[in-house]
C-alpha cells in the first residue's frame, strides 16, 4: 500500500468514532500493540528527547525500503508512533520524504503533534525524514557507481 | 467574610471552556489566573499613566515615578522589609536568585567554597548555585530529605558545620508541597554566621511572609504565582548585604557617573535595577499584594487547606494512587501518580476533560531522580478553586486510570 | 495611505491633559505610547490564555506556547533573521546587551583583551562593555566622534587594527539622533574578523532592520520604545555564536537535565531563556511589531522627517539654540540648550505647559562631557506627533526662554 | 520672625498669583536674587547629588543659629532654595527640626518637592535638618559640661 493509502485507512478507522474518548481508546489500544524496538536499540543513541516522555527509534535499509521500529514510554504516545510506523515503515525514502501529515488534523491528533506537546513525536518524524533522506543519498550515490 | 462566587467573578480567565467543558484549572504552582484588577491595573497605566521613570522632569514621568515607588513601599510592608530599598524589582524570581548567586557570590566565594541546598529544589534555585560552584571549584551540598519529602534536620546540621557560605532553600516545594521550617533553618544557620536566601515563589500566594520574623537574608519570588502579572518580582534583602555586594548588570538608572575611564553606580535599590524598569508589571504586582492582602492570609489559607485535605481524601480511594509528598506541613499541592501509567498520558487525557494539571518533574529533576521516577502528575489549587472541581477532578482522573490501564 | 489622525486615534494615551493643557508628548526616545491594540492583546492574554507555557500538556498552556513561538518566528522575520532561535527573549535592550557581554566576554576574553565602543553610547551599551574590559584587565576602546556629532570613520579603522574582541556601536545616538553608518563599520570590523553588536533600542521604531543585509553579529532592541509594552525585549544573535556561548541566567527551561554533579543546558533560544518568560510582553511586543509593519517604515520615517526638519527650522529661530547632533543622517531626536539656561528649568516649564520632553545627560554622559555641557532638553517624535504640536512646543519654549533669561 | 511667620509672609507673596506662570517667574526673580554661596564652599565637599541640577549647601552655627547659604546651577531650583534659607538660616537647630513644608503645597509648589524631581531639593531638606540635628547635638552636649 502507498502512504497515501494507509494514510486514508487509518482516517476511516478513527472515523467511525465521534467522540475524543473514542479515539484515544483507539489510540491506547494501538499503543500497547505496537510491536517493540529491539531490546538492544532501546538506548540513549536511539533516544529522541522529548521532554516528557521518550521515543526511542530505528532505522534499517533493506531492498530499497526504510524498516523503522519505534518505542515509547508512554501509550499514547505509542499509540501515534504506531501509526507512523505503519505509514512509513517498508516505504520507499522518496515517499517518505514526500508525505505530509495533515491527515492527523482530520482524524483529531493534530495537537498531539504541536510543537510544544512536549512528547517528542515531532522531532521523531524529523528524524524519520532525515533517515530517508540518508538511505535515498546513499542509494542516488551508489546507483551512480 | 470569605466569599468564594465573589472572588471566582474576579477571575475571567476561569470562566472558559476548553474542548467545549469548562475548563478546571489546577495549574497554579506554574502560574495563577490575574483578577481584573491587575487587567485593568494594566490597561489604565498604558492608558493614562505610561512613561519611563525617574529621571524625567515632565508630568508623566513623576507620577509612573511616583506610583512605581510606592508600589514598593507596599512591597516592602507586604513582608515586613525594615526598608523600602531592600526591595529590588526583578522579572521574577529565577531573576531574583541569579541575581543574589551572582552578586553575593562574587562576593563572598573563594575557592573551594562551599553552598548548602536542600534535596527539593527547584532547578532556578539549584543550577544558579551550582554553577557558581562550578566557577569557583567550589562544593555543592545538598541536604537529604525522607520518603515523606521532609528535610532531614539532622543532616542539615552536620553540613552546616562545613560552613558553607550560603544557604538556599525553598519555603515551600513545588514537587512536593513540602512546606520547610525556615525559620528554623534559618536560626541554625544564623548560629554559625551563614547568611540565608529563601525561595519563596511558592510562598508569597498562600502565607504571609515576614522577613524581619524570618530573619532571612534574602527572599525571592514571581508575581505571576501570586495573581499578578508576568515579568515582575523580587529579591528582598538585608540591606548590609545589598550595600556590600556589586552590581549585577549594568545600564541605565543603576549609574551614578560614567567615564570611559571609570563608573560608579547609584544607591539601593537602583544598584541592582538596570536598564528601563517594568513599570507595567510592577505596579500588577502592587494590585495583585493588595488583592491577597484584602482576601487575607488566613482565610486563603483556610480555604486551600480544605481543598486539599478533600483532593487528598477523594484521590486516596483510587487503586494504584501514589502520593510523592506527604510532610504534615504542606501547601495545597498534590503530586501523584497511578500505578505505572506514565504522568504524560494522565495528564494527556485530563487535559482533554478540561483539566489542566502539570505533568514531568516540575522543574526539580533531583526529586524525581530520587523518588526514581519519570514525573508526577501536579495539581495545585488557588484561592479561587472548588470542591466542586475537585469532584470534576477526580472523576476525570478515575476515567482516565480506567482508559489507561 | 499615512492617515495622521487615524493613528492618533489608536493611542488613548495621547488624548489627555496634564496640568490642564492638552498633553505634548514628546518623550518618545524614553519610551513611547502604545495603541489599543497592544492594551487590548494583553488583556485578552490575561482573559483567555493566560498560562505558563512550554511544558504543559494542558490547552492553555499548547495555545500560549504556539503564541508566544509564533511571536518569535514573527520577530525574526521583521528583522530578517535567518532562524527564529536566534530570537532570544530579554526584558529589554540593556538586559540583550548585559547577556551578550556576559556571554560573549566569558567565551572571548582574555588578560588584556580590548573592546571598541564609540563616544555616543547610551550607558547600557557603554558600562557593561568597560566592566567586561575591569573584569578581564582589559582596554575599552572608543571611537572619537566630532562636533556634528559623527562618528570618525578614520580613527575606527586604526582602532579595528587594535584587534578588539568584539565592536559594540549603537545604530542611533539617543542624544544626538545621530544614525551611524552601522553596515559600513560591520563590514570595516568583519574585514579584520571582528564581531559587531548593534544597539538597536533608537532604531527599530523608526527603520527597516535587516540582520542579514546589516551582516550584525548581535543585535539588541526594546519593545517599549516602538510602541510595545515594557518588560520584553530582545537580542538577536547569529546561530554560530548563540551555539557557542555559555548560558547567561539559570534555571526554568534553559536547563536540559539536571542532577546534583551536573547540569546540561537546552538548545537554543531556551538556553538563554531562564525562568518562566514573559509571555504578555513578548505577545505585546509581537502586535507592536505588526502594528509598525502595517504603519510601513516608509511611512513613518517621511512623517518623522517631515516632523524633524519642521521643528528644527521652527527652533533655528529662537536665538541663542544651541543644537547638539546634526548629523546629515539624523533621527527624529533634537538635542538643545538655549543660551546658558540650564535644561533643568526649561524642562520644568515646558511640563508646566503640558509638554513633556526629556533633561539631562539621557543616559549618555559621556556626551553631555564631550560638549562640555551639563546635560540638554531632548525633544524626540514618533510616528503619532503632529506639526501642530511641534508649534505649541516651540511656542512654549519661546516663554520659557523668555522667563529664564 | 519665626519659622512659621516666614511661612505666613511667603504664602501671602505667592497668593497674590493665580497663575502657574506668575508664581513661577516669582520663583525665577527669588532664585535670581539668591545670595550666593562662598566660591570656597562651592565644591564638592558641599554638593548635594541631584542628578539633574547640582546643589551646594553651607551651615555654619553661630550665637545659637544655623547660618545657611547655598547654590545651584537651576535657577529653579535656586528659587526654591531662596526660600528654604530664608525660613531657616538664622532659626535655632530646635525650630528647624520641628517645622514642616506643607506650605509648599498651597503655593502650588509641591511638585517641586516630590522624591524624584530630580533637582535634589528633598535631598538638601534631608541635610538642612542634619545639620540642625548635629548643631542641637553639639550644643546640648556643652550645654551639660
Ligand atoms: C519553588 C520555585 N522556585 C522558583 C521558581 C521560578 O519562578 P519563575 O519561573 O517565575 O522565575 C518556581 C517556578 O516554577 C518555583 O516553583
Ligand atoms: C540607544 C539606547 N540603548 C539602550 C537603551 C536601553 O534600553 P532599555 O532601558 O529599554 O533597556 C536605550 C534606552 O534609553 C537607548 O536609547
Amino acid at each position: 500500500m502507498t502512504i497515501t493509502d494507509i494514510q486514508n485507512k487509518i482516517s476511516e478507522e478513527f472515523a467511525v468514532f465521534d467522540d475524543w474518548i473514542d479515539k484515544y481508546n483507539l489510540l491506547v489500544e494501538m499503543g500497547k500493540d505496537l510491536p517493540l524496538i529491539d531490546a538492544r536499540y532501546k538506548t540513549n543513541n536511539h533516544l529522541i528527547s522529548g521532554c516528557q516522555s521518550k521515543v526511542w527509534l530505528h532505522a534499517a535499509y533493506e531492498d530499497g525500503k526504510v524498516i523503522f521500529t519505534a518505542d515509547s514510554d508512554a501509550v499514547i504516545t505509542r499509540g501515534i508512533i504506531s501509526l507512523l510506523i505503519r505509514m512509513y515503515s517498508g516505504q520507499k525514502p522518496e515517499d517518505i520524504l514526500n508525505s505530509d501529515l495533515s491527515f492527523l488534523d482530520d482524524i483529531g491528533l493534530k495537537d498531539q503533534l504541536s510543537p510544544n506537546r512536549s512528547n517528542g513525536l515531532l522531532s521523531m518524524i524529523k528524524q524519520m525524514k532525515l533517515y530517508a533522506q540518508v538511505f535515498k543519498l546513499k542509494s542516488d550515490t551508489e546507483s551512480n557507481h | 467574610m470569605f466569599d468564594l462566587e465573589a472572588i471566582r467573578e474576579q477571575f475571567p480567565a476561569l470562566h472558559q471552556k476548553v474542548y467545549n467543558k469548562p475548563l478546571v484549572y489546577f495549574d497554579n504552582a506554574a502560574t495563577t489566573h490575574k483578577p481584573l484588577a491587575i487587567i485593568e491595573r494594566i490597561s489604565h497605566y498604558y492608558r493614562c499613566e505610561n512613561s519611563n521613570i525617574h529621571r524625567g522632569v515632565h508630568y508623566l514621568s513623576q507620577q509612573a515615578t511616583e506610583a512605581f515607588e510606592e508600589a514598593r513601599r507596599f512591597a516592602a510592608s507586604m513582608i515586613n522589609a525594615v526598608k523600602a530599598h531592600e526591595i529590588i524589582f526583578t522579572k521574577g524570581a529565577t531573576e531574583a536568585i541569579n541575581l543574589a548567586a551572582h552578586s553575593f557570590g562574587r562576593m563572598r566565594m573563594k575557592p573551594g567554597s562551599s553552598i548548602l541546598v536542600t534535596a527539593m529544589e527547584h532547578h532556578s534555585n539549584l543550577v544558579p548555585w551550582q554553577q557558581l560552584c562550578l566557577e569557583y571549584n567550589g562544593k555543592l551540598l545538598v541536604t537529604p530529605m525522607d520518603e515523606l519529602g521532609q528535610i532531614d534536620l539532622q543532616a542539615y546540621t552536620q553540613l552546616l558545620d562545613q560552613q558553607p557560605v550560603i544557604v538556599a532553600i525553598t519555603h515551600t516545594s513545588n514537587a512536593l508541597g513540602t512546606i520547610n521550617p525556615v525559620k528554623t533553618m534559618i536560626r541554625m544557620a544564623h548560629d554559625r554566621n551563614i547568611p540565608v536566601l529563601v525561595d519563596g515563589a511558592q510562598a508569597i500566594a498562600h502565607t504571609e511572609i515576614d522577613v524581619q520574623d524570618l530573619d532571612c537574608d534574602f527572599f525571592a519570588f514571581s508575581a505571576h504565582k501570586a495573581y499578578g502579572p508576568m515579568g515582575a518580582g523580587l529579591l528582598y534583602g538585608k540591606e548590609k548585604w545589598l550595600e556590600a555586594m556589586p552590581p549585577y548588570q549594568f545600564g541605565g538608572e543603576m549609574v551614578d557617573s560614567v567615564s570611559f575611564d571609570k563608573t560608579t553606580f547609584n544607591v539601593l535599590p537602583f544598584k541592582f535595577e538596570a536598564g528601563t524598569p517594568n513599570v507595567e508589571a510592577v505596579l500588577g504586582m502592587e494590585t495583585a499584594l493588595r488583592f491577597i492582602r484584602n482576601t487575607g492570609y488566613e482565610a486563603i489559607a483556610t480555604h486551600e487547606k480544605e481543598l486539599l485535605d478533600y483532593a487528598t481524601a477523594q484521590l486516596s480511594q483510587i487503586p494504584g494512587i501514589r502520593f510523592f509528598g506527604q510532610a504534615p506541613e504542606k501547601a495545597s499541592v498534590i503530586s501523584f501518580l497511578i500505578g505505572d501509567v506514565h504522568p504524560f498520558d494522565l495528564g494527556t487525557l485530563l487535559d482533554k476533560m478540561g483539566i489542566a494539571v502539570r505533568t514531568g518533574h516540575h522543574c526539580a529533576q533531583t526529586v524525581m531522580d530520587f523518588f526514581n521516577i519519570p514525573g508526577t502528575v501536579r495539581a495545585s489549587f488557588a484561592v479561587y478553586n472548588t470542591t466542586h472541581e475537585i469532584d470534576t477532578f477526580v472523576a476525570a482522573v478515575k476515567k482516565a486510570a480506567l482508559m489507561l490501564s
